[in-house]
């Protein structure tokens, strides 16, 4: 889990100076409205101020084209096995050959393009979920919220791992089941966080206004709850995209990544470990560095993400 | 408070039994573990003699039942496929091990944060400040394991300063009489902690000091250390409090992964042996005591919470 | 030499982008003895100007220009360290709310005592013998005692006079207050005031009183400043100013202002358009763009701060107002017509009660105690008029509002909307009349939803009940946002990109979308600066004339209520004390808490504060948990008696309209009623 | 490989020539997670592994019958405790004498010793992890002690004595009669005090809890009085719970190769690159380990630092298996020709030059070719399908397959000579799984290239790997209706080590419903072969007939056999035979200077 999005946000207090337009007498009686755009683009805006975020996307823009572009310029053949193997940077491997003798640089694209859709697609539907759970707990409050904030709390009590590894030990690590375990794990904080969000939500004017207006509980929920999480969850998606490679990794070093041919940069990383004393560099630290790299970049984005979330939250 | 805490414990009794029936309901999803405890040269009898006997063609919520019994009548978590022993002295003997290696990298970790992120917090932006984000935002990308590797391969393979390896021994005391081989696992773990902590204390520093009462105490004339050790400090600590609660799995995650690594000879190298040799009442054993220190750790939090604020009253 | 004198200061806030110029240009001094009062428009630059005397201001903030001499040393020139010197030992500072001005998790003892060992070099018990002087001289009760409490522990005036007896520990020559009272009901804030100037006297300090709230000024400074986006608009002794205003806008600030006393005036003068924004570049007088009598020059040449001659005190204005030319009170006496003869009552309310269980525990909530919000309440509203309800922080006025829009329920009793219970048939028919009661929200950040556009906000309640089609909703977005003053063009904005004053113009809009028998408004205005505040009851107005409103107004204001409403209730603890006519209540109340709360609002007249009389407010507020037996404002009450104990006093009835409960009714009128009404 | 890894073996023994040092400790690593934690010889099944017995136990007590000379897998008849057995009857007596070996209480190894054994073995053989329904001891009709040193088994019908005496009393270990008792008050009896409790069946019981009871008490087995009765040259000093095992000389040691070293170490690990690390890190941590195969290239830096490297080489063979019964893909499996083509996509020489270093043995057989043993004939010495995926390809082709999008498809069903066979199915294509044990770089690569190769000839290959224990638990033996029938190829990388078993016959591998025959794989003609190894009068003639068949009929895919591990002995040790059963003898080690 990222450690810094449970708790309160951060806040970065900058001043946002008020709001101000254009005072002419001739305007109507409540004076003119200026627009900058929804709050979306806001957000946007004020992430493009921060420096970090701005590196973190283009990171991981790299790394996507690296990992979806590169084989369509970068030729080879990583599924096929050849006796070639472990060999140091060289002509016609940029990065070497691995223990299969597959090439490396060729093994990374393919290996970025699992990470990747793994961490991204398991973040997703762990936000999803996680992102309804709260939702609906912190609604309806009451006996409902009692019990699934108590499976929430039950899961959390074990460790993330544990539940991995007895789920891997099950099955043959594929991307599907690798996306479904790490999902499992995974949303639990994201359902604490929307419930929290909903819980004061749903004290807000705006959503008792909806009750004056005679509207239910549905639209509630899906017009001014969730809309209004939505903020929060995706903050919290990109840091569960971080935290999910960082899992991944995890269970190659265990074992439990994708088998070869397939590959995921945790199960090279943890395959090229082995190798640490046999100074087979292009092993170990092009795969740690994506990784690090690719952690880094959403962590990188969230943080802008939440920051911008602030600005925007401090102008309300 | 008293009203509270056995509220609190039995809300906590509650939560460790789901932690049992997930582990019962996933354990009777896993293959039946009786071939590969009695190994490849038993014959068919002797396999099936071990399913009897460990209750192992009966459904999970008899053997979840059983199991409870065990723990509750006998006081025992019952006994090992493969070590021939009780999981109970087992934990008995590994778990203080675990602990001791988390708890002193946990404390290290908060204990260096938290100036750090204070000190972050007062120079926000500077150059230092950016070079410590930089630094957290590097360790808290590195999976654990490779951290682990590096300060290996740097500090005893390259400078042959520390031993690679955790001190081996029973007993926390044989443990501690080797004190150098603790120090990279230590080190691992705790810098890997370090970076969640220092992150978020930075963030808590800086909600602390744009707080109304600072601008009262700098008003006062108070100096700034003042200002920073007594009036900002206690209150930017109470979400570090949570935050530790909530961040223990992780934190125990990452122990098990350095156990491992380092040869510790604690529960989760036990964990990871258990499973993959599918010694499932080691596992659930060892799970069981995790879950009962991560609530514990809680409840520990949520007191520390109240004393920290006393706003909060239970 | 003046104690305190400040010359042209200047104060800068560097941002990522650009620059605030918070203060630019203020000059004024003060003396020993004084109380000067700084008043204007939210951000203005009160704050940053009493901060900078300080030396504490933001990241990025510095002073580029100007001095600030204390007891004749410049406190601009200072470093920090000297400067720590003066803080909260010469100089202190009382801020706004005591609430977070506090620090949470430290004992009031220890928060006073480090004052007194910071500067008087005191040991532990010293200091705290001292921080025990200064709780009693502020008059705090069981000061010893209090020591080791925290400020949750403490309600919000008590913990006011801690701020305050924080910054008297060493005993300062100047004390600074910002905004003291602003976060208190009216009753506590009286009793801080008074006890400020009884301090003052007795301690002799110099007192800097920053403000937006007229009333306090006038009876509490003896200088006023007035501050206009950072820097003086105009300088007066409290008296002359309020007598005749020369700058347009101290006079358009003390227009807006609805009387206290007097006629009432059919609308009130507002303040056109926004504060500019202080980062941009700012060409001729501040306050041209909103000025009534603004003319070419002003609008490239900035005006000097000075005395002109044949005037009496300064201000920054080329056209200073003259006598004749002084906003006409519009003096329109309601139509008396308005009685409740021949009308019906649209919203009743009989003996309705409403508890809130108090729980405890996370697992298990156990019940300990119930909240008596509203107990045995009953009114009537009559269709077309206003109905004001008023009475302190924590009386049940938000609670009856929401029984009356069927936001809460009722533990007991019953409400009918014309003639029909919206209680009992299990909101059958409170959801067929839905539409026909609506509620205005207090505060106009929270109750827009931030991810709507306007337009969807103003066509969410007609989407709910199916009304009209996707273009008829247009053109109903359309007229809302006309009629609510704003440009068409704001359909397609979000909240966020309104002022205060223009969102609760939207949040009236969607209150009307429906065209509801009913508005509730709670606290519509309290959110707002006096010069917006005057435009949204204005507005208010308007509309209920156009589309033949009934509202319930419900606000801590008594001027608010006076202006808007026909007749007012008046509530203590979940309690109707008095019910009647505007002039029932401000002519002739009987109930003792009426006119403890109309002997207490200050204001905007320096004569008529100068001359209360004072400590008329006593004690607090009980809890709602345990109210006092028999009538509840008994422990507050000068004149209880041990019947008020022991019997629950029922409704005498004094007028027409005009009832109230108490044993003891007052026979004087309350003090308004001498003032002649000019009709 | 084979030749190259067997002399390296044979050069330990005759290390060069040094000053002999007494006294010393040495440290062993013992495997990742493979520590001892069960004392008593007569073991369960959960407990039942080399690091129990050849690793613990067999320091302190002795079997009667000890195998491995040197490194040869061979009766070693000088370390037995009984002179080689006698066969008459026609190979239903078996006679055994007794030699003149001592407990540590004083009390000599004797006839009754053998007795208490097989007393408790008769009365508890279902506890016993080597039990097989009709095999030992359900074979033995009546056992006697005719006097102190001799022992008289009757069988129920013919054995081959090689064949009894290598699998069967190769099992028996003499107990001191100090353990025939219930409870730890008891007095130890004297042996030869009538009526002990292990001379009933329900005496033999209780005893047998006892002493199960009292070996699962971690704690207690460097100081319990039952325990520290041993007849071996080792006397156990101190235990931890972990598997840490300090081993000093027993002072009365009768047999002929006393310990010079005066402490003998067993170390713990949790992985094998836990023990390198350690290993690596110098200061004689560690005496003798290994070396991990993923760091073979280290060999010249461990040289440097002072170790040796030496393969240890265990009696065994390593394949994989085929689920003759997998509903869709057992059919095939059960074509001779499918199992060929998928044999001659196995590049033994490749793998063990590329993967394992030359440290692997190939294997063509279920008799093994290293190390040095008399079992092993010609036939087993050549690979009769070597790598070819030519053949591969032409094998499947010539019986009715086609390349269909890349996939080998049945193309001609049937059951003549060019069709796929009884019960291929038109349209199968060759779309396989395979699962494997990780933690293994070597058999990673070698699956990698077992797919790559197996993709060039048309078939299909996918991989996933799990645990060793999730392997061995999904090739379960099953029928084709069971659900759990799905899996078609597991590799645990583990092959067959023959120990207990020490007779390389396979009657557990390949006869029809045999315990370990996880793939289900059914001959008659192989049933009777087995059977003939058992029983035949003419031993090796027997083997010999079996194994040809074995060799040609490949009912599994037979794969390189790494060697047991890598050891890395400190140049300091002398005296080390790596025995071929694994069994330890730290007692034949001394330092130099
Ligand atoms: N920390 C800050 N950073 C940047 N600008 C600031 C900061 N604090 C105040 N300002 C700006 O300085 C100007 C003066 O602010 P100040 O707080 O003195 O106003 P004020 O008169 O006290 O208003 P209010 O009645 O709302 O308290 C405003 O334009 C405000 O936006
Ligand atoms: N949801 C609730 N649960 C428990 N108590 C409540 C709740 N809402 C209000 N109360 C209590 O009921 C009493 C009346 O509250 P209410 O909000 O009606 O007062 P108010 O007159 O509107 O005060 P204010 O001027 O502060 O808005 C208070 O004591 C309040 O604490
Ligand atoms: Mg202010
Ligand atoms: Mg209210």
């Amino acid at each position: 889990m990222s450690i810094t999005e449970d708790l309160n946000p951060e806040i970065e207090r900058e001043f946002a100076a008020p709001f101000a337009g254009p005072n002419l007498p001739t305007t109507p009686e409540g004076g003119e409205v200026s627009g900058s755009g929804s709050a979306w683009r806001l957000i946007v805006r004020s992430f493009f101020d921060n420096k970090l975020g701005i590196l973190g996307v283009t990171i991981l823009v790299l790394l996507l084209l690296f990992s979806f572009a590169g084989p369509l310029f970068y030729h080879s053949d990583t599924t096929v096995a050849t006796y070639n193997i472990n060999l140091p940077p060289g002509p016609g491997h940029p990065l070497g050959t691995d223990p299969s003798g597959r090439d490396v640089l060729g093994r990374l694209m393919t290996g970025g393009q699992d990470s990747l859709i793994i961490g991204i697609i398991s973040a997703l539907v762990a936000t999803i979920i996680g992102t309804l759970w709260g939702a609906i707990s912190g609604f309806f409050g009451g006996a409902v919220d009692t019990i699934l904030m108590r499976i929430v709390d039950v899961m959390l009590a074990i460790p993330t791992i544990f539940i991995l590894l007895y789920l891997e030990t099950i099955y043959h690590p594929t991307v599907l089941l690798l996306i479904i375990t790490i999902s499992i794990v995974s949303w639990l904080t994201a359902a604490r966080l929307v419930r929290g969000e909903t819980l004061s939500l749903r004290t807000r004017e705006y959503v008792r206004a909806v009750k004056i207006m005679g509207g239910g509980r549905l639209r509630t929920i899906v017009r001014h709850i969730i809309p209004n999480t939505i903020g929060v969850v995706v903050v919290q998606a990109t840091f569960t995209v971080a935290n999910s490679i960082l899992l991944l990794a995890t269970l190659g070093f265990l074992g439990f990544g994708l088998a070869p041919p397939a590959a995921d940069w945790g199960s090279m990383l943890s395959g090229g470990v082995n190798y640490i004393y046999d100074g087979y560099w292009w092993l170990i630290y092009p795969a740690g560095i994506l990784i690090v790299l690719t952690v880094l970049s959403f962590n990188f984005i969230g943080d802008a993400m939440r920051d911008a979330l602030e600005v925007r939250l401090q102008r309300r | 408070m008293v009203g509270y805490t056995i509220r609190r414990i039995i809300q906590s009794i509650i939560v460790l039994l789901g932690v049992l029936v997930i582990m019962f309901i996933l354990q009777s999803l896993l293959p039946n573990p009786a071939r590969a405890i009695v190994g490849v040269h038993a014959s068919p009898a002797v396999v099936h003699a071990f399913i009897v006997q460990n209750y192992l063609n009966k459904p999970f919520y008899f053997q979840l039942w059983h199991y409870l019994y065990e723990v509750i009548w006998q006081h025992t978590l019952g006994t090992s496929y493969k070590l021939n022993e009780s999981v109970g002295s087992i934990l008995k003997r590994d778990a203080p091990k675990s602990f001791l290696l988390v708890g002193v990298a946990l404390l290290i970790s908060i204990v260096v944060a938290i100036p750090i992120g204070i000190f972050q917090a007062v120079r926000r932006n500077k150059a230092s400040d950016q070079a410590v984000t930089g630094l957290s935002f590097v360790l808290y990308a590195m999976p654990t394991f490779f951290l682990g590797e590096l300060l290996i391969l740097l500090f005893s393979e390259y400078f042959h300063l520390l031993p690679a390896e955790a001190p081996q021994g029973s007993t926390v005391g044989q443990i501690l009489a080797q004190p150098t081989g603790l120090i990279l696992p230590i080190a691992t773990l705790a810098l890997v902690n370090f970076a969640g902590y220092s992150r978020f204390m930075r963030s808590s520093a800086i909600e602390s000091l744009a707080q109304d009462f600072i601008r009262t105490a700098r008003a006062k004339g108070l100096s700034e250390r003042v200002v920073l050790f007594k009036h900002m400090l206690r209150n930017s600590l109470i979400p570090i409090v949570t935050l530790i609660g909530l961040t223990l799995p992780a934190v125990l995650t990452a122990g098990l992964i350095t156990e491992f690594l380092f040869n510790f000879p604690g529960i989760g190298s036990d964990y990871i042996t258990a499973l993959t040799s599918q010694d499932y009442p080691t596992a659930l054993g060892i799970t069981l005591i995790v879950a009962v220190f991560t609530v514990l750790g809680n409840l520990l939090a949520d007191i520390a919470y109240a004393a920290l604020d006393p706003r909060v009253r239970y | 030499m003046p104690l305190l004198e400040i010359n042209d200061l200047h104060t800068h806030i560097r941002l990522r982008k650009g620059e605030v110029r918070a203060v630019d240009g203020v000059s004024f001094e003060v003396n020993v003895g004084e109380t000067v009062g700084l008043v204007g428009e939210s951000g203005s630059g009160k704050t940053m100007t009493g901060m900078s005397v300080l030396g504490l201001l933001p990241t990025g903030g510095y002073m580029p220009r100007g001095e600030i001499l204390f007891d004749g040393v410049d406190l601009t020139k200072l470093s920090q360290s000297q400067m720590r010197k003066y803080r909260g030992n010469d100089i202190a500072m009382v801020f706004q709310d005591p609430m977070t001005s506090l620090n949470p998790v430290l004992t009031i003892g220890d928060q006073i005592a480090e004052t007194a060992r910071l500067h008087l070099g005191m040991n532990k018990t010293d200091a705290e013998a001292r921080a025990i002087e200064v709780l009693s001289l502020v008059g705090m009760p069981n000061p010893k005692e209090r020591l080791t409490y925290f400020p949750h522990q403490l309600s919000g005036g008590l913990r006011q006079r801690v701020m305050i007896a924080m910054a008297l520990t060493c005993d300062p020559k100047l004390l600074i207050l910002d905004e003291p009272t602003t976060a208190l009901d009216v009753t506590i804030q009286a009793q801080i005031l008074e006890l400020l100037e009884d301090l003052k006297d007795r301690l002799s300090m110099a007192m800097i009183l920053v403000t937006h709230d007229m009333g306090v000024i006038a009876g509490r400074a003896d200088n006023v400043v007035v501050m206009y986006a950072g820097r003086v608009a105009e300088l007066a002794p409290a008296k002359e100013l309020f007598q005749m205003p020369y700058h347009p806008y101290t006079e358009a600030l003390l227009a807006s202002i609805p009387p206290l006393e007097g006629a009432i005036p059919e609308r009130l003068y507002s303040i056109p358009g926004l504060p500019p924004d202080l980062s941009t570049d700012l060409v001729g007088c501040r306050f041209a763009p909103r000025c009534r009598y603004v003319q070419d020059r002003c609008r490239v040449e900035e005006p000097p701060f000075e005395t002109p001659d044949g005037y009496p005190h300064p201000f920054t204005c080329f056209y200073p107002v003259s006598a004749p030319d002084r906003i006409p009170v519009k003096i329109v006496r309601r139509d008396q017509a308005l009685s409740k003869t021949g009308r019906e009552a649209i919203i009743e309310l009989d003996h309705v009660v409403k508890e809130y269980p108090v729980t405890k525990g996370a697992l298990v909530q156990r019940k300990i105690g119930t909240v008596k919000a509203v107990t045995d309440v009953s009114f009537s509203v009559y269709r077309g008029e206003t109905f004001g309800i008023v009475g302190e922080s924590g009386c049940g006025k938000t609670t009856t509002g929401s029984m009356i829009v069927g936001l809460e329920d009722v533990t007991d009793g019953d409400i009918r909307f014309k003639g029909k219970s919206i209680i009992k048939d299990g909101g059958h028919y409170l959801k067929s009349v839905r539409r026909d009661l609506q509620l205005m929200f207090q505060d106009p950040y929270a109750s827009l939803d931030p991810r709507m556009r306007v337009k969807d906000i103003l066509s969410e309640p007609l989407t709910i009940h199916r009304m009209g089609t996707q273009r008829e909703r247009d053109v109903t977005v359309a007229r809302l946002l006309r009629e609510v003053g704003l440009s068409p063009t704001a359909a397609d904005r979000y909240p966020h990109e309104f002022s205060g004053g223009q969102r609760q113009r939207i949040g009236l809009a969607r209150a009307l979308a429906l065209q509801p028998d009913v508005i509730v408004a709670d606290e519509p205005v309290s959110a707002l600066d006096v010069s917006i505040r005057s435009q949204v009851l204005n507005l208010m107005k308007d509309l209920q004339a156009e589309h033949d409103l009934t509202y319930i107004i419900i606000s801590h204001d008594l001027s608010v209520v006076r202006f808007m409403a026909d007749r007012i209730a008046v509530m203590y603890l979940g309690k109707l004390v008095e019910i009647g006519t505007e002039a029932d209540i401000f002519q002739r109340a009987k109930h003792p808490y009426t006119h403890m709360l109309l002997d207490v609002v200050p204001e905007a007249n320096p004569e008529v504060e100068l001359a209360k009389e004072h400590g008329t407010v006593r004690g607090e507020i009980p809890s709602a948990i345990t109210p006092p037996s028999g009538c509840r404002f008994r422990t507050r009450c000068a004149y209880a008696q041990d019947r008020c104990a022991e019997e629950l006093p029922d409704y005498t009835k004094f007028g027409d309209e005009h009832y109230a409960a108490c044993f003891f009714p007052m026979a004087n009128a309350p003090r308004f009623a001498e003032a002649e009404a000019v009709s | 490989g084979s030749s190259s890894s067997t002399t390296k073996s044979s050069s330990t023994s005759t290390s060069t020539a040094t000053t002999k040092v007494k006294g010393g400790t040495a440290y062993f690593a013992e495997g990742p997670g493979a520590s001892p934690n069960y004392i008593f010889p007569l073991t369960p099944s959960t407990n039942f592994s080399v690091d129990n017995l050849a690793r613990f136990q067999i320091l302190m007590y002795r079997p009667l019958y000890f195998f491995g000379v040197g490194n040869k897998a061979e009766l070693n008849t000088s370390l037995s405790l009984a002179n080689t057995p006698v066969y008459s009857n026609n190979n239903k007596t078996v006679t055994i004498t007794l030699k003149k070996y001592k407990w540590s209480n004083g009390e000599s190894v004797t006839s009754r010793d053998v007795i208490f054994w097989m007393n408790l073995l008769k009365a508890n053989k279902s506890a016993w992890a080597a039990y097989v329904p009709g095999a030992f001891p359900d074979n033995v009709v009546s056992y006697s002690a005719p006097n102190a040193s001799t022992v008289v088994f009757q069988l129920n019908k013919s054995y081959s004595p090689t064949w009894f005496t290598y699998n069967e009393l190769s099992q028996i270990t003499p107990l001191p009669i100090a353990w025939d008792r219930t409870s730890l008050s008891q007095p130890a009896p004297s042996p030869t005090a009538a009526n002990l409790p292990d001379t009933t069946t329900a005496g033999a019981v209780s005893v047998y809890k006892f002493l199960n009871a009292q070996a699962g008490d971690l704690s207690t087995y460097a100081t319990s009085p039952i325990w520290s009765v041993v007849d071996g040259p080792w006397k156990l000093k101190s235990f931890t719970t972990a598997g840490k095992a300090v081993f000093v000389p027993n002072a009365s040691y009768s047999g002929p190769v006393k310990p010079s070293l005066s402490q003998f170490v067993e170390l713990p690990f949790t992985s094998t690159s836990a023990e390198f690390n350690v290993l690596r890190a110098g200061n004689n941590a560690i005496t003798y380990g290994y070396l991990p195969v993923t760091d073979l290239s280290q060999k010249s830096y461990v040289e440097s630092i002072g170790y040796k490297v030496n393969p240890w080489i265990d009696l065994g063979f390593d394949y994989w298996v085929e689920n003759y019964n997998n509903p869709t893909y057992g059919p095939l499996f059960k074509q001779l020709y499918f199992r060929q083509a998928l044999q001659h996509l196995v590049d033994q020489p490749a793998w063990i030059t590329s993967f394992l270093k030359g440290y692997a043995v190939p294997s063509y057989s279920p008799v093994p070719l290293a190390p040095a043993n008399p079992f092993a004939d010609a036939n087993s010495k050549t690979n009769p399908y070597p790598y070819s995926v030519t053949a591969a390809k032409n094998l499947l082709t010539s019986h009715g397959f086609k390349l269909v999008n890349g996939v080998m498809t049945c193309e001609s069903p049937g059951t003549g000579a060019t069709n796929c066979g009884a019960g291929v199915s038109r349209g199968l294509a060759l779309n396989l799984n395979l699962q494997y044990a990780n933690g293994n770089t070597s058999v990673t690569q070698e699956m990698d290239a077992y797919a790559s190769a197996a993709k060039q000839a048309g078939i299909n290959i996918t991989l996933s790997s799990a645990s060793f224990n999730t392997v061995i638990t999904n090739a379960a033996p099953c029928t084709s209706s069971q659900a759990s029938c799905k899996w078609e190829m597991e590799n645990w990388a583990g092959g067959w080590e023959y120990s207990p078993d020490n007779y390389p016959s396979g009657g557990e591998l390949f006869g029809a419903g045999s315990g370990s025959n996880f793939g289900s794989y059914s001959s008659s003609t192989a049933n009777s072969l087995i059977a003939a190894t058992h029983t035949s009068s003419n031993p090796q003639a027997a083997l010999n007939a079996y194994q040809n068949y074995m060799v040609k009929q490949l009912p599994v895919i037979y794969q390189p056999s790494p060697d047991n591990s890598i050891s890395l002995i400190s140049s300091k040790l002398g005296g080390v035979t790596q025995n071929p059963y694994l069994n330890l003898t730290p007692e034949t080690w001394y330092f130099t200077k």
